[in-house]
Formats: C-alpha cells, structure tokens, sequence
C-alpha cells in the first residue's frame, strides 16, 4: 500500500514557527502533508496530526495556554480521545498538556535561558504511534529548543507514568531545562498521544539537522497506520 | 467597572528557578534578611459590573492559571 | 467624544493659526533643529510650522533620518558602484533595503542596523525591538525574512555593567528572533572597554523573494487608500515630543512619555505572515514599515516617492493611549506597524486578509496629485506640506574633519619592544591564555540562546565562518517535483575597532576583507556588502575624519572586490561623555552558492588530511589580540590590506569546494593560526600535529594577524591537485601539519602539546564563568 | 519573619504585550465583559523583621522590577 495516500495534518497557530518543518518531515517520511489552521474546525481528512513548535500566541500567559481553545484543538482533541494519532513537539507538547491530554506542565527552564542545542535521547518506549521504528533504548540526537521545557509533575503522576511505561523519551547527559526525572517526552495510556521537548522535524535531513534520527518518528506513524506491526 | 486582582503562584512542590535567582542575586546586591521568593504572576483585569464571580473563578482557574502546577487568589 | 479628546482639540495647533500667528515662539532647539534648519522650514511653508509640522520636520532631519551629517560621504557608494555588480542590483541604496538577483528567478534583500543607545538603558527591550525594526525592513521589500545575525560589542566582560547589559542584550536578540522564528546564523560579539557606557547592537536581517515581486515604498495613483495596520500607536519613543507637549501642554499636567519601545514579536510574527499573504495576492501598490520617526516618515517617504500628494486624517489612527496629542502620534516610535498603498479595487481583500490574521487594519488618508501631504484631526487641518522636504530635501551639512592629534604618536607607538614569548612553555602558555580571554573564547554561552534550525533550511550556524541558509519555498518545489532548491545564500558580520582606530581607512577595509573571506571559505560567492557605521559625534572633527576615511575605504574596497554596497546604516553620538567609542564599522558580506551541499565547513573530521595554509604570514601585531590580551597595548599600524590577494584566495577557496578538493577550511582574523587550529580541533573530532617551517618565527607563525589567510584540510587523494591550483593562480599554499585523530591535541612540533580537554576548558568555561 | 507581597506592573504608557493576548483570547473562551488586562509579576518574599522598608524599596527597584518600563507596590 503506497504510503503517501496517508494524509497528515499540521496544525498552524498564530505564533507557531516550526510548522513548515514538521510538514516537510512529512513529506520526507512519505505521506502527504496538510497544512491546518487554527481558525476551522474541520480535519481535512487527515489520519494523524503533528501540533508544532513556536509560541502560539506569543506563550506570554503560560506556552500552550491560549492555543488549546482553539476549533481546530476541539477537532485534535476529540479525535485524541477516539485513538488519532497526535504528536506535539516542543510548543506542541505544551498544547497537548493544557489541554489535559497529557499529564503535567512544562515551565521555564531552571537556568531560566533560551537553550538550543544538539541533545542526546534514548528511546524508552518503542510501542507507541509515533516511536515504533525505533528500537529499544536506542539513543539518537535531534535539536532542542525551548525557554519553557521543563518537564513537572507530581510525585504520584511520575511515579505512574515511570510504572507504565508511559515516559517515551529522556534527556541524557546534563539535565538541559530541569526537567524531572530528566523526562524529555510522555505518552497518553492509549499510545497515540505523544508530547516531546526536542525536535525530531529538525533531524530529518543530513543538510540541516545534526543527524537524520528525528525522521523515525515521521514513519512511525505511518506504520502504525498501515497496520504492520512494529 | 471594576478593578479585579488575579494572583498566580507556582505551588509550593514545584521548583521556581526564577525565585531562586533572585535569592542567589540578592546576595550580590548586600540585601541580607530575605529568606526565600516566589515568583508569580499578577493580572489587573477592568470588568463590567454585570461579570459574576464564576465567570472570574473560571476565567482564573482555565485561563490565568494552570491548576495543575499553580494556585490563584482573587481580590475584587 | 470623550472629553479628553475634546480637549485636545480645542489645543491642537492649526495651519490657520499658524498663518494669522506667524511670530509666535516654537521650541524649535529642543527638538534639536538649528536656526538656520528651523529658518528653512519657515521659508518652505512660507509661514511658521504648526506644531505637528515641527514635530515631522524635527525627526526627518534628525540626523539619524535624514543622513545629514554622513551622505556627502555615502554618496561614495553609489559612485563607486562596480562595474561588474551594476546589473545584479535590482534595487540600490535609499530604498528600505537593497535588492540583488541571485539567478532562478530569485532575489535577496539584506541589510544591518543598529539599535545602541535604546539597548543601553533597557538592554532587552532595546536590543529586542532592533531585531523587530530590521526584520520590518526586510518585510517591506515583498520579502520574507529568512534569517537574521547579530553583531555586539560590550564592554569588558568582567565590568558589572556589562554583566547587566550583556544577558539583556542577548535574550532580547534571542527572544525577539526566536520568537519570530527566524534562525539567527552568525554574528559576533566583542568586549572592549571603549563600549563600557555605550554597547553596540547591530542586527542584520536577509530576505528572499521573487525578482517579479519587489515592492517599493511609494504612493501611487490618486485615490488609492492609504492603510495604517499592525499594533496600535502609543506613546513609545517620543522623548522629544514630551519637549512640544511640555510646551504647549505643561498646564495640563502631562506625564512624560517613555523613551523607550517594548516590543511585541507575535504582533511581528502575525504581521509578518498577514504581509506575506497580502503580497501573494498582489494587493499593495507601495508599502513602508513604521520605525524611526514612525508616522512622519511612513507618510512623507510614501508620499514623496510616488504621485506626490497625500491626504491624511490623523484622528483615524487607533491609538493605544488615547491621550495622545497629534505631534506624539506622528513622532511614536511604537513598533509592529505598517503603511501600506491600496487601490480602491483591492481594499475588501487586504482588509479581509488583516482580519484572517486579527491584525487591526484602518485607512487613514488618500493618495491625491496635489503635490501636498496634508493631515487633518478631527476636520481641522494641522499639516500641510511638501512631502519632498521633509523626506529628501533635508538639511546637508560637509562638517569639519581633521585629523586626530594623536594618531601620528599612536601609529608611531608600533609596540615592537613588546616581549615576546620565547621558548615553547611560554607559547604554550600564550596560547591558553589567548583562546580564554573573552574575545576569542567559546561565544555558545551566547549562541545557544539563539534558534538555529527553525526553517529548516540552515546549512551553516555560527560559530561557522559563515551562516548559510538553503533558498526554496513551497512554490519552487512545485515547479521542481517537490525536490528543494540546491542554492544557497552566506552571510557573515566583521568588524575591528582597534584596526580602524589605528587606521580608518585600513581598519574598514580589513573588515570587508574579513567578511569577504568568511563567506569565501564557506564556498560561497561574495556577492553585495551592507554594512552599519558606529561612530561618535559628527560634530567631533576627529571622529568625522574617522567617518569619512572608513566609508572611502569601504567604498574603495568594495570597486576593488567587484561587490556592491546596497545599503546600511549610520549610528553616530555612540560616546561616554564626551570620549567617543574606537570607531566600529560593521560590514556584512552575502554571499551565493549553487550547491550548498557543496559547502565547507570548519570542522577537523578527517583524520590523515594534510592542512595547508594559504597565504603569506608577515609579523604584524598592530591592533593584535596579542597585544592587547597580554599587554593592554594599542599602537602601530594595523594589519596590510591586499584586496587582490583576498580576491585570489577567495577564488580558490570557491573553486576548491566545489571541485570537492578540501574538506575543512578556516579563516584567519583574531589572535592567528592557533586560535584558527584550535576552534577547527574543538568543531571537529580529531586533533593537529603542525610544523613550524623553517624560515619563521613561531611566535609570528602561531600568533600574527596577517590578513587574507585561511587553513584547509586536504584529502591526501586531493593533494596534487589542490596544490596544483594555488601554483597556478599562484596563491602560496605552505603545507603546516596532518589532522590526527589519535592525537587529541594540537601539537606544534618542537614546542609544545596542547591537549584538546585542556584547550577546551579553557576556552569553553569562560562566559559560563562570568555570566552564569 | 514576614511575608511581604511586590507587584510589579508595566507603566501604563508601556505596551503589554502579555495583557493584549490575553484579552484576544477571552472572546474564544466565551467571556464577556472584561475591558483590559494587564499581565505583571507578583513576588512573595520571606523577610526578616529586621529588613528595612528603604531595603525593601532597593530591592524592588534594582532587582524586581525596571523602573524604565514598570512600577511596582510593596505590601508588608
Ligand atoms: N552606511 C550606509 N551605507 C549604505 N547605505 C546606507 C548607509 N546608511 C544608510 N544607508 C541607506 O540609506 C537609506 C536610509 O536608511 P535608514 O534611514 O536606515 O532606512 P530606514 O528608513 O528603512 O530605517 C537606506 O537605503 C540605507 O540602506
Ligand atoms: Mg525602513
């Protein structure tokens, strides 16, 4: 079945930055990008939907706060909810956690800067939509950048999403925002939902990014779409 | 119309780097005697009259502040 | 009507009155116009200015609007244009930004500005709203802005004003760009004492578009609408008008208006996007973005360019403050706006556009033939003058140049007793402390609060010789099935203010010369230069002699490389009381290239590449990091500039990249070999082992300035080639060493081993250190 | 020790970017009536009794807050 039949939306905020981005990863993985607005409710008939980094509504209130009331996010939401996959990245990942999809917050970094650099993940679960084309406890390096990325919540929810195995990637080296338990992105109970700090979108070609390890999350999702087993 | 105070602070299990760095410069500064800052948010809204007390409690508790990791107080 | 306003009108200054009181006293001086400036105005309206016509005259003569003190000098690039450049430069100088073909159906826009003075009282807000101003520039061409660089100058790190100023500056750059989603690629950052009470802030901005789809800031055709859009006016930036409120207004009680701007980036963001879809559709016949002198220059730059009258109401503008008096509102520096030109046809459209972006869009006037622009508040006319006067007919003044007293003792004082390190413990020593001191020292401290991949298409990011960005779009991979375009455009900053205090003419050219060869040794044809002039008072006849020798050099420079100037921007008054900063021209280089997978980077990788270096090392410490560092020595002459042999090794370096002969390359500049060796083994994974050659003096050989050099990696499979080019264009190429990666470090043979953990530490700890 | 509340707030002539998205966000909410928000920084501070009102206003003035765009309240 050629792949590239399988439409995937990326929702555009006002503010988002790295949309162009994720729709390029898209392309790059084989399916067909769709660019969303914010403004319409309606999914364009996509099977999956990426919300992308930036500061949707410039992130002055909280990052994410103001996005999640969008129509589009009442669409993402529900569909969420009903097994669509849906990825946030970084700005993305602040939506999905306003909008409770996905548990816990994300505040400023503790050295209170801006970082963008070249980080080091390992992979902790490779069963959800978007990571099973990874292995397990593979460690890959993609660009993070974020002002407001580290990861809280409290002790009851880590220690749930610990057991669960619902914690899908984590920072090694230093610790770059504070995050706890040095958590770089989780998961909802289903698999479908995934948050992540770092920018897979950005590491998707050997010109741009520091190396081509983002893109697996792209084809991920068209497995689990295709329905062959990771 | 009414002048209505919003208060956000971080809840107390959660880390505020910002109030740290500020206690880490004020010993740079030679201001002894502060023992601890938080670091919150304050929001001055102007409302009609006719806005109720829900309103501001959702206003506050969806919008202003993400219960999840802050508390909020309102001063009308 | 509220009362307020009712009051303001009853208040505001008329062309009537001014006509019946033609004598009355106005402050002019403190808006700083001159007697005989406030004399021509007179003559020119035939009458005394209102208040708000004093107010527009008052900044478009500024000297920062109107260039009156440097465009006798400026002139100089225009004249000198290159014969070889005429037909790439789509637009030229006195447009917002120039513009240059660059093949396919594209074209680029660039240009650097300066925002000092508002960074040193509020560093993140000043240096934020710089990043805001040229990315509207570069917007206002048709162009969507593609990337930014910054280029910052401190004073020294361990001052405790800088430890204020210096975080400000770089999280209001970083925030603003971020926050816009513009990768920034380069830059640079230099401390020095001279900038203690006065940082620099210069941000540069490129842009791409279509060659069929420039736009010109200019009013065309009576009845187009004129819109105001974007952000609502307040009372930001208006100093000066607080001296006309206080005037008139004093009994009032009216508060002072806040000298500085905050700005908004998701305004910018949205207005960006909002702009670029307006342009796509074809809707605006003339455009300009609102920054200095905001309203008075958007209306008389619009006006004069095009049909040549224009009828405005002012009390349409919507304001954020709605105490503000006609003359705040034409003087507001509020940030996030823009005026653009619309036929009556395309208005529903535009508007509809704005709206889809929830950016607030109102006309405010009409283009009219009446030659006039004239300005209305509330049905009572305020302003009515000839646009031209106040946009390009200002005040020219030839001030009085001489040269400074001293510098015949300061090129005099060539510092050649310095001592000098002898055996190789003390190199060695030499070198640490060199790579550790603040101006060559690992800037990511810095760098890493800034976004570098957002877009997608940076290839090359500082601390690269160059930032280069991948030129494609939507629309080009439709035409190309979806494959993205291969072109690539380089950019890099330089400047040295110590070259130029020794000697302005040399010290702007080695700067062209520097940027030039950034952007060379990247693989990149250097293509058109910008460049931002930090000076002090023109009134000084010293710095004025500074002035006009740096902009003849840059000028001469450019002819000479076959580039262009396509525009820049003039910041004087940078001074602490009365000491003016070192003179700080600031030149950005573009450059293209049609494979950017061809590019070179400076990174040792490869381990058994032979490393050659290119040019002619003399011993020349004038102006030197040496100096400087481990003397506090400022004297002499700076390095000798060649323009010629900076063509050559250009020309190599390009070919070499593209032929695939060399895999690394390095530019020379700042502290020399070493710190060149070191940055490429810190990039990179492998470590150097060099040979001093025979003839020279190893201290001159690791540590000297001289200028059109560069290090490359050769693969030895390439060697015979390689060396076969630089004997024929003859360009010496003196083979220094191998890149080992078993031997990590840089080992100078029969001097001394400099671990690459050791070097590190030292060059990496130091801004941690200092800033936290 | 004391619990002494600064409210830092921009000038009133100053643009308030947070305040602006804000109120544009409330229309989607479906909140009615609220007219303006400003958005500024609340700090709680933990004093010793013995710290100076004049400290407190230093501290408030270089620290907290920059008195070219914002002005702050102590309340002790
Ligand atoms: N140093 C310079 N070199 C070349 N062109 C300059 C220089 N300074 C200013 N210009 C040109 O003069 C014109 C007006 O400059 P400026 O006032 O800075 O533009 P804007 O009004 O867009 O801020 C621009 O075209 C600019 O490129
Ligand atoms: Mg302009």
């Amino acid at each position: 079945m050629a792949l590239s039949k399988y439409r995937v939306g990326v929702v555009t905020f006002p503010g988002s930055l790295d949309d162009r981005d994720a729709l390029r990863a898209v392309r790059l993985a084989g399916a067909e990008p769709v660019p969303l607005w914010h403004g319409e409710k309606w999914l364009s008939d996509v099977v999956a939907v990426i919300l992308p980094g930036g500061f949707s509504y410039g992130d002055y209130l909280r990052a994410g706060a103001i996005a999640r009331f969008s129509p589009a996010m009442q669409s993402v939401i529900d569909g969420a909810r009903n097994g669509m996959p849906v990825l946030g990245i970084c700005n993305g990942f602040q939506v999905l956690c306003e909008a409770h999809l996905l548990p816990g917050a994300l505040i400023r970094n503790d050295h209170r800067k801006f970082v963008c650099r070249d980080q080091r993940l390992r992979i902790e679960n490779t069963e959800t939509a978007w990571t099973n084309q990874y292995e397990a406890g593979q460690e890959i390096v993609v660009p993070l950048k974020n002002g407001e990325g580290g990861y809280v919540a409290d002790p009851a929810t880590l220690d749930a999403l610990e057991a669960d195995g619902r914690v899908v990637a984590r920072y090694l080296g230093d610790n770059p925002n504070g995050s706890y338990r040095a958590i770089a992105g989780i998961t909802n109970e289903a698999g479908n939902v995934v948050g992540l700090m770092p920018h897979p979108e950005h590491a998707v070609e050997e010109l741009t990014g520091p190396s081509t390890d983002g893109l697996a999350f792209f084809t991920s999702v068209l497995q689990k779409l295709v329905g062959i087993p990771a | 119309m009414a002048r209505v105070v919003v208060d956000v602070v971080m809840k107390p299990e959660i880390l505020d780097p910002q109030g740290q760095a500020i206690l880490g410069a004020l010993g740079r500064l030679g201001i002894e005697g502060v023992r601890g800052v938080r670091q919150g948010k304050h929001f001055e809204l102007d409302v009609d009259d006719s806005v109720s007390e829900e309103t501001l409690h959702r206003l506050a508790d969806t919008l202003l502040a993400n219960p999840v990791i802050e508390d909020f107080s309102i001063h009308r | 009507m509220t009362p307020s306003s009712a009051a303001q009108r009853s208040l505001v200054d008329t062309v009537k009155a001014a006509k019946k009181d033609s004598d009355a006293q106005q402050p002019y001086r403190e808006l700083g116009l001159a007697d005989n400036e406030y004399a021509r105005i007179r003559e020119i309206l035939g009458r005394r200015p209102t208040s708000s016509e004093l107010a527009m005259y008052s900044v478009m003569w500024s000297e920062h609007c109107s260039y009156k003190s440097s465009k006798v000098h400026l002139k100089q690039f225009g004249d000198k244009v290159p014969v070889e450049a005429k037909d790439i430069l789509l637009v030229g100088m006195g447009e917002n930004a120039g513009v240059v073909d660059i093949g396919d159906g594209w074209a680029v826009t660039f240009k650097i500005e300066s925002h000092n003075h508002p960074s040193y009282v509020e560093p993140h807000q000043g240096a934020a709203t710089g990043v805001g101003g040229i990315v509207r520039d570069i917007l206002t061409m048709g162009a969507r802005p593609v990337a930014v660089l910054d280029s910052l100058r401190f004073g020294p790190a361990n001052a405790p004003d800088t430890a204020r100023v210096l975080p400000g500056v770089v999280s209001g750059v970083g925030s603003y760009g971020n926050c816009l989603g513009l990768p920034n690629i380069g830059g640079e950052v230099a401390f020095d004492s001279t900038y203690l009470g006065n940082p620099l802030v210069n941000a540069l901005c490129v842009g791409v578009l279509r060659t069929d789809e420039i736009k010109l800031a200019k009013a065309d055709g009576p009845g187009s609408k004129v819109v105001l859009f974007g952000a609502r006016t307040g009372g930001d930036g208006i100093g000066g008008a607080s001296v006309l409120a206080s005037a008139s207004f004093e009994a009032q009680g009216k508060t002072k208006r806040p000298a500085v701007q905050v700005g908004d980036p998701f305004a910018e963001k949205v207005l960006i996007e909002c702009c670029l879809e307006i342009f796509a559709a074809d809707l605006v016949t003339g455009i300009q973005d609102l920054g200095a002198a905001g309203l008075s220059c958007a209306t008389t730059e619009l006006a004069a360019a095009g049909t040549g009258g224009m009828a405005v109401d002012l009390d349409l503008a919507p304001l954020r403050d709605e105490t503000l008096v006609p003359e705040e509102i034409l003087m507001s520096e509020s940030q996030e706006r823009m005026m653009a030109v619309v036929t009556p046809k395309n208005l529903s459209a535009f508007m509809a556009i704005c709206e889809k972006w929830d950016v607030t869009a109102t006309v405010i006037g009409e283009v009219n033939d009446s030659g006039r622009l004239t300005m209305r508040w509330h049905g009572e006319k305020i302003v009515d003058v000839p646009p031209r006067t106040l946009a390009h007919e200002g005040p020219v003044y030839q001030r009085p140049i001489r040269r400074p007293y001293d510098q015949d003792a300061l090129n005099g004082d060539h510092g050649n007793g310095l001592p000098r390190p002898k055996t190789g413990e003390k190199l060695r020593s030499t070198a640490l402390k060199l790579i550790a001191s603040p101006n060559l020292a690992d800037k990511s401290w810095i760098t890493d609060q800034y976004d570098r991949y957002v877009l997608g298409n940076t290839v090359l990011a500082q601390p690269e010789d160059a930032g280069m960005v991948r030129v494609t779009d939507e629309r080009w991979r439709v035409e190309h099935d979806g494959e993205d375009s291969k072109l690539g455009l380089a950019l890099a900053t330089d400047g040295n203010s110590r070259y130029t205090r020794l000697d302005p003419y040399a010290g702007a050219q080695l700067a062209l010369a520097e940027a030039y060869r950034n952007v060379a040794t990247t693989g990149a044809r250097p293509l058109a230069v910008t460049n931002c002039l930090n000076f002090g008072s023109p009134e000084d006849p010293a710095v004025m002699w500074q002035f006009s020798e740096a902009v003849r050099g840059i000028a001469d420079g450019c002819q000479q490389l076959g580039i262009p100037v396509t525009g820049g921007n003039v910041s004087f008054y940078n001074q602490t009381g009365t000491s003016p900063i070192l003179p700080t021209p600031v030149l950005g280089v573009l450059g293209l290239i049609d494979d950017v997978s061809r590019r070179t980077p400076m990174a040792f990788d490869q381990d058994g590449h032979q490393l050659y270096l290119l040019g002619d090392t003399r011993d020349e410490f004038g102006g030197s990091e040496w100096a400087y560092v481990m003397h506090g020595f400022l004297g002499g002459k700076p390095p000798a500039v060649d323009l010629d042999r900076e063509k050559l090794l250009a020309d190599v370096l390009i070919n070499a990249s593209r032929d695939g002969l060399i895999d690394a390359a390095h530019d020379l500049s700042d502290g020399g070999l070493f710190v060149a060796l070191a940055e490429s083994c810190l990039r990179g994974t492998t470590g150097v082992r060099v040979i001093v050659p025979d003839d020279v003096d190893p201290f001159v050989f690791l540590f000297s300035e001289s200028a059109g050099r560069a290090i490359v990696a050769v693969p030895r499979t390439e060697e015979v080639r390689f060396t076969d080019m630089c004997t024929a264009r003859r360009l010496p190429a003196t083979r220094i060493g191998v890149l080992d990666v078993l031997e990590s470090a840089i080992e100078v043979q029969g001097q001394f081993r400099l671990p690459l953990a050791e070097l590190r530490t030292a060059w990496a700890s130091t801004l941690p250190d200092l800033f936290g």
